[in-house]
């Protein structure tokens, strides 16, 4: 089914009913239980997944295909967010013109960034992306918010004012972004019994759009210009010697690669008018490095299940309190209740980095290959394969998933 | 007037003088050698040839055409491919990528963005590969990661991705450097069925005397940086010059 | 309209009780329950506490945090109530707000803009939170006020200086209680005067973002308006962690006063650099040197530790005040965590209660009927002296306190002492004046 | 002039924290060959190793004194270190006052002993795995460390006040033949300086003058040759990670006194000391500090007045507007080796 084999079609298949579906799937506990501090099915936690997701996807185009390490793409992923939020400055809210702008920007500046930092290979050119978006933060964040030259508001982000020209906006048309008048706020929810699921505008747009954007990733894996990519990664002397040359290839999957990242930041401003500067810093960037090895370098899906990962826990466990704690064990014994929670309570909260640096290590520990690896592991173990041999790829052209 | 033509090529690097007054001519067809001792400026005269090194002085040309300035890939678009000492493969893809890669090098050139066409619908480019491999005995070895080849599979692929390319030099720097005694045979025998069945010029940089004999048409024996001699095989063998050369080596 | 913003939990409470009997889904719109964003149906109310958890800022957010548990028990009648006892108005009953028991979550705003709103938003969208309070800095403050006037809640800011703020970027649904950067400088300014002579020459380092700006601007206004010349504003990267090579050029200058425009870590390494550099032990033209640092907090000056001494600053608020809020405050506060408040956790506190009594007042939890009730509301008894929340911008007029590192501290807590009482008259302003012009407060946003 | 010799101490006393922690990451990096993320974190332990020390210095019993008061009133609790008991209020004074230059001494074995475990425990099973899992363990260490330290310490700085003796400010300036004031430096960031080069020297006649270091110095430049030769370079390796992990910390030690410690100094550090790595060139010790010095110098003078008023911003992006020219012009960094974390 369109143009793919019959393996990468249920997987494309899978994860559209998991994005469609994400409202009932995230949220399966009543929202009245205690478990209910669990569900992640709200609207902005869901866009913050598949946002990531695409932003990760993308990454892995350049990281996972061709080894390029680069510590700089949260810059593109800013600069998509910054060109959104002029466009809704300027012409309206309406989000087309902001994403197509913020893809279109994003993909210029990684030409740029791309063509001076891929003169050099391996940590010279992780060195190299990270110098240009640390400098594209640091300015971003203090010498562009000038007030005489406001180009990105600085400290607080970039936001639409009252004042804006704003020259399509019309009666009407509601004040937020929007999608020819559907606001992205706009939410249906559903109440069955105890459950409560909610349908989002904004999440619908973003799941779609990763869809796409997914889809592309599985052709461009597929694709001979894939192969060339890998080959990158596997022996650049062996390529530059059969005829190819390495560069304009890496330079492409850079740029195709930042055209993602600025389309995942076109669609957080979309969610959200405003963008701050800290999503270029380097935390940001090493963020979806990490989403990336952890999910499970070089695959199709690992690197969406990195960022649903380190987004939970970033929105989840840091939510979680004393008293959230002291609901949960409530049924225990006094005592044994404020043991339970004193145990817990360096895990959670204000905590949550730490179970968040313990995972890391764990997964990378235990699963090499990511958590995809955890989840063929679990598989194989359901259907009692014995491992070894049939865990290694084998007659596939394409890399494992 | 040889395929390739090497008039006065030099170079220097530092305060040594690697090579000096190089002046090699390989006809087309033929297994060309080049030997020598270690340090004799093989390895340097080859990568001038295949763009890795610019000369200092002197010209090559290929088939009528400069390669001086060109890089790696340009040369070998022009119709050379290079074998290495140690075979260079792309050990995480599959043989059959790695067959792939340089038939769609040779058909798309240096850089093709096609990025949303499918592998599996380029049937010519496949059946190219699979033919290649078939004649280099490999078919049954099309889904092995290439990096869990054998030794001498692997020499196999590299020679077959060379030659899937139809080129028209095919450079080898020692293929057999390292071998064991029967690998080393089998790929003598290899190379002489390539030289053979093929319309190919092959020139070939070597250490080892019984695969320069086995194979070579034409010698060039380097010494020093600079070409000794140049004769057929049966000459080469008792010239005392290049005795000279390689005893001086070993005393 | 069609489009409403996510109202999730008055839906859900009814939604509950709708699909209690049938076993079959029953669905509404999110428009169709609500009257305004969240509107509480149950026999609860949920406050959002919006601190930073990690991060530098972690401890004041701790304080904060704690402040606004401190805020929830008084307001359902736990606990000596605390300034429920000393607030002029009596609308609070200690049975919650509107009679519904006060619940709260807890999120972590990092102090950055991005993570700050998400964790706004995931309150007001997953556990249906009416308002939004804390932070600590002015760039999370702009940004979820910002998110609150979209989304339909109340914001009472947390701890955020800067002018724009409540200036170019105020909200109709937003609050600040704490003061700013324009009051320190009208605060200060005098009690420099006094203190220092009216012939001073100011060395300004300001770190490099708007916060830092505005007070710079403040300050620099202020102090040249007494007659003092400034001689050099450097500003400094935000990234920075060792300022010597700002410091170092100071002596030279020819100026006799440092002005650190620096919060937090920035302004503890500053101010350790500074007494490094031995500044405090120098005379230039002839008088000693000074340092000023415009905005203090007490878990700054436990991070300055030894250096604060004799170092001049202004202060929202301070737990040694002596009227009766304070007292009452500082006893709650003191006999539960064991330790005396900060100047950002009294804000929070203060917020939760102001907003709890505004509800009250109002007879609603609607924003904008909130918004009414918090417009113009004169009050005392929460420990700044008579308040004002100014109609005109939100921002809240009160006396500003001068305060000095303390020479001879008795515990670690008296690190500051005060100096001055500025009185209110002296810190008001226009709210077309000129720093924070610009601006436009909107319509108050009730959501749905 | 003066604006000049004073911007260059300035430089010189930053480059010694970049040199040190540079040091240590290129030597993991040469001999190891492993990425680590928590190397900041090595740095920050090691600063808070003087914190601790202060803190046992000062633990102390409690006396009731009825005539003073606390904040609420109640009667003041008096503290009196046990130090001071034990060793006599004066002699405890000044082993309280001398708590961080005592602390390098508490710190070498700690800091041997992380730098052991962590190359035992951890880093060593990540020698074959790509570099990326590497990044991703170490920097997974990284966060779990600091949070400890959080966790006991707290997010707000601690002041690790110099000895009384080092602290304050010479004026340099007048030995020079300027006037007064016009070079006025602190002892301690002097004192910091000289410890700096005193440690940068020590590890490389360590290297150059010992058979140990000789050993290590040939393991560096081709691992699979030594270890042939029957000689366990693992060892020597995980010894040398100890010894890395001791620069980085001794590092932190003497650094709490120039700025207070917090939690997350290390991360502070990081970047800036991978990019301190690679200007001076992948595997090269000479080239990190080469590199550290010049940044630190480079860093002082772009934040002076007349910089940042030429080129507005130039004090934000110096390090890595640096960084990029020297990659564009030089390859390898200033004096890095070929084929070092280039694939």
């Amino acid at each position: 089914m369109l143009g793919l084999n019959k393996k990468d079609t249920s997987l494309l298949i899978i994860v559209a009913l998991l994005t469609l579906l994400a409202p009932f799937i995230l949220n399966p506990f009543p929202a009245d239980s205690a478990m209910a501090q669990f569900n992640a099915g709200y609207p902005d936690l869901m866009q913050r997944f598949v946002i990531f997701g695409i932003f990760a996807i993308g990454f892995n185009i350049l990281f996972g295909l061709t080894g390029y390490l680069s510590f700089g793409h949260a810059a593109f992923l800013g600069i998509g967010s910054y060109s959104a939020v002029w466009m809704f400055k300027l012409l309206s809210y309406n989000v087309i013109p902001a994403i197509a702008l913020s893809i279109v920007i994003a993909g210029l500046f990684s030409l740029l960034i791309g063509y001076v930092s891929l003169r050099r290979s391996g940590i010279y050119f992780s060195i190299l992306t990270l110098a240009f978006a640390q400098m594209s933060f640091a300015l971003a964040y203090s010498v562009l918010s000038n007030p005489k030259f406001n180009l990105t508001n600085g400290e607080t982000g970039l936001q639409v004012y009252a004042d804006d020209p704003q020259i399509f906006h019309r009666e009407g048309l509601p004040d937020l972004p929007h999608l020819f008048g559907l606001s992205m706020r706009s939410t249906y929810t559903l109440d069955v019994g105890a459950w409560s699921f909610d349908f989002n505008a904004g999440y619908y747009l973003c799941a779609v759009v990763m869809m796409i954007v997914f889809y592309l990733a599985i052709r461009i894996f597929r694709s001979p210009f894939g192969i060339m990519l890998r080959a990158v990664k596997s022996n650049q002397q062996r390529m530059n010697y059969t005829g190819l040359n390495s560069r304009p290839y890496t330079l492409a999957a850079f740029v195709i690669s930042g055209m993602y990242a600025g389309l995942a930041g076109g669609l957080m401003a979309a969610m959200d008018p405003l963008a701050g500067a800290e999503r270029m810093q380097w935390t940001a960037s090493g963020e979806v490095v990490l989403m990336t090895i952890l999910g499970g370098t070089g695959t199709l899906i690992g690197p969406v299940l990195g960022a649903g990962f380190i987004k939970y826990f970033e929105n989840i466990f840091s939510k979680i309190n004393d008293s959230v704690l002291h609901g949960w064990f409530a049924f225990l014994p006094d005592g044994m209740e404020d043991f339970v929670v004193a145990v817990l309570h360096p895990f959670v909260g204000k905590g949550w980095h730490l179970t968040l640096g313990i995972l890391f290590m764990l997964v990378v520990i235990f699963l090499p290959g990511g958590l995809v690896e955890g989840g063929q592991r679990l598989i194989n173990w359901i259907r009692g394969k014995r491992s070894g041999e049939t865990d290694k790829p084998s007659g596939k052209t394409e890399p494992a998933e | 007037m040889g395929i390739l033509e090497v008039k006065d090529v030099g170079k220097r690097f530092g305060g040594l003088q690697a090579l000096s007054n190089v002046n090699l001519s390989v006809k087309e067809n033929t297994v060309h050698a080049i030997i020598g001792p270690n340090g004799a400026g093989k390895s340097t005269l080859l990568n001038c040839l295949v763009g890795k090194l610019i000369p200092d002085t002197g010209s090559v040309m290929f088939d009528g055409q400069s390669v001086l300035g060109r890089a790696p890939y340009e040369i070998n678009q022009m119709g050379i491919s290079r074998v290495f000492q140690t075979p260079e493969i792309f050990g995480e893809l599959t043989v059959m990528e790695n067959m792939l890669i340089p038939i769609f090098a040779m058909r798309d050139g240096a850089f093709r963005m096609h990025a949303y066409e499918t592998v599996e619908n380029e049937r010519e480019v496949i059946e190219q590969a699979e033919q290649m491999l078939e004649e280099m005995g490999m078919a049954d070895k099309r889904h092995m990661h290439s990096a869990s080849l054998s030794r001498g599979d692997k020499r196999r692929l590299e020679i077959a991705m060379c030659l899937s390319q139809k080129p028209r030099l095919l450079l080898l720097d020692e293929p057999t450097a390292g071998m064991a005694r029967a690998d080393t045979n089998n790929t003598i025998d290899l190379l002489k069925q390539i030289s053979d069945e093929r319309d190919i010029t092959i020139a070939i940089i070597e250490h080892d005397m019984h695969v320069v004999f086995s194979l070579a048409d034409r010698i060039t024996v380097l010494a020093q940086g600079t070409p000794l001699v140049e004769d057929e095989p049966q000459n080469i063998r008792g010239n005392p010059k290049v005795r000279e050369a390689y005893l001086g080596e070993t005393a | 309209m069609s489009n409403k913003p996510v109202t999730r939990r008055g839906v859900l409470k009814t939604g509950a009780v709708a699909g209690a009997g049938v076993a079959l889904p029953t669905i509404f719109t999110a428009s169709s329950a609500a009257a305004y964003t969240n509107e509480p149906t149950g026999g609860t109310v949920t406050l959002g506490f919006n601190v930073p958890q990690t991060g530098p800022y972690a401890e004041e957010g701790n304080d904060e945090l704690l402040a606004q548990q401190l805020a929830v028990e008084h307001l359902n009648g736990e606990g000596d109530g605390g300034c429920l006892n000393t607030f002029t108005s009596k609308a609070l009953k200690g049975n919650g707000i509107l009679g519904k028991k006060v619940e709260f979550v807890t999120g972590d705003t990092q102090t950055k803009s991005d993570a700050a709103r998400a964790s706004a938003k995931s309150m007001i969208e997953k556990d249906g939170a009416i308002m939004i309070n804390g932070g600590s800095s002015s760039g999370v403050a702009v940004a979820v006020q910002g998110l609150c006037q979209e989304a339909g809640v109340i914001f009472m800011a947390g701890l955020t200086h800067a002018n724009d703020t409540t200036g170019k970027d105020k909200k109709a649904n937003g609050f600040r209680h704490f003061f700013n950067a324009y009051m320190s400088g009208a605060a200060l300014a005098p009690v420099l005067a006094k203190e220092m002579g009216t012939d001073r020459r100011a060395y300004h380092l300001t770190a490099d973002y708007n916060w830092g700006w505005t007070q710079e601007e403040s300050i620099v206004a202020s102090t040249e308006a007494m007659g003092w010349e400034t001689v050099n504003t450097v500003k400094t990267p935000l990234a920075s962690t060792d300022f010597s090579s700002y410091i170092a050029p100071v002596l030279n200058s020819g100026a006799d006063v440092l002005v650190l425009n620096h919060y937090g870590g920035n302004m503890v390494n500053s101010l350790t650099n500074a007494i490094q550099f031995g500044l405090l032990d120098k005379v230039v033209n002839g008088k000693d040197f000074k340092i000023v640092v415009p905005l203090y907090s007490e878990l700054m000056a436990a991070g300055a530790g030894e250096n604060i001494k004799g170092v001049l600053g202004s202060m929202n608020w301070n737990w040694q005040l002596q009227d009766e809020g304070t007292k009452a405050f500082v006893k709650s506060f003191g006999e539960k965590y064991g330790k005396p408040p900060s100047n950002s956790a009294q804000t929070c506190y203060a917020q939760v209660l102001l907003y709890a009594d505004a509800c009250e007042r109002a007879g609603t939890f609607n924003p904008c009927g909130v918004v009414e009730a918090l417009e113009g509301f004169e009050f005392d008894g929460l420990g700044n002296g008579p308040t004002l929340y100014r109609a005109d911008d939100h921002q809240c007029f009160k006396d500003v306190l001068v305060v000095r590192g303390n020479m001879n501290p008795t515990n670690a807590y008296d690190t500051l002492e005060i100096v001055e009482i500025t009185p209110r008259a002296q810190v008001e302003y226009a709210p077309d004046h000129p720093m924070f012009a610009g601006g436009d407060l909107g319509k108050c946003n009730p959501g749905a | 002039m003066d604006a000049i010799l004073l911007q260059i101490l300035n430089g010189l006393d930053k480059g010694s924290a970049y040199a040190l922690i540079a040091l240590g990451l290129t030597l993991i990096f040469g001999t190891l060959g492993v990425v680590n993320f928590a190397h900041g974190a090595l740095f920050m332990i090691g600063a808070f190793c003087a914190v601790t020390l202060q803190k046992i210095f000062s633990l102390s019993y409690e006396v009731i004194d009825e005539t003073q008061t606390d904040f609420l009133g109640n009667p003041l609790k008096v503290k009196t270190p046990y130090v001071e008991s034990w060793f006599g209020p004066e002699l405890g004074a000044v082993i309280i006052d001398w708590s961080v230059p005592l602390a390098i001494l508490f710190a070498i074995p700690i800091m041997l002993g992380v730098g052991y475990a962590m190359e035992r425990g951890l880093i060593k099973h990540f020698y074959k795995r790509p570099h990326a899992d590497q990044i991703l363990v170490t920097f997974g260490l990284a966060i779990v460390l600091q949070e400890i330290v959080k966790y006991f310490f707290g997010a707000n700085p601690i002041q690790t006040p110099p000895p009384a003796a080092l602290s304050g400010s010479v004026d340099l300036g007048v030995a020079l033949g300027f006037d007064p004031n016009a070079i006025i430096y602190p002892i301690w960031r002097l004192v910091y300086f000289l410890f700096a080069v005193v440690i940068i020297g020590g590890v490389f006649s360590f290297l150059q003058f010992t058979t140990f270091g000789m050993v290590v110095r040939a393991g560096m430049a081709d691992r699979e040759t030594v270890g042939l030769l029957g000689i366990n370079i693992d060892r020597r390796f995980t010894i040398m990670f100890g010894i890395a992990a001791a620069v980085a910390g001794l590092a932190g030690v003497m650094y709490g006194p120039l700025n207070p410690p917090n939690y997350h100094m290390g991360m502070d550090f990081l970047v800036l000391s991978f990019v301190v790595v690679v200007v001076g060139g992948m595997g090269s010790l000479p080239g990190a500090v080469l590199a550290g010095f010049l940044l630190g110098i480079l860093e002082s003078f772009a934040s002076t007045t007349w910089a940042t008023t030429t080129i507005p911003g130039i004090n934000q992006i110096i390090i890595y507007l640096v960084a990029i020219i020297v990659l564009l012009t030089r390859p390898r960094g200033l004096m890095g080796r070929k084929g070092v974390m280039e694939e």
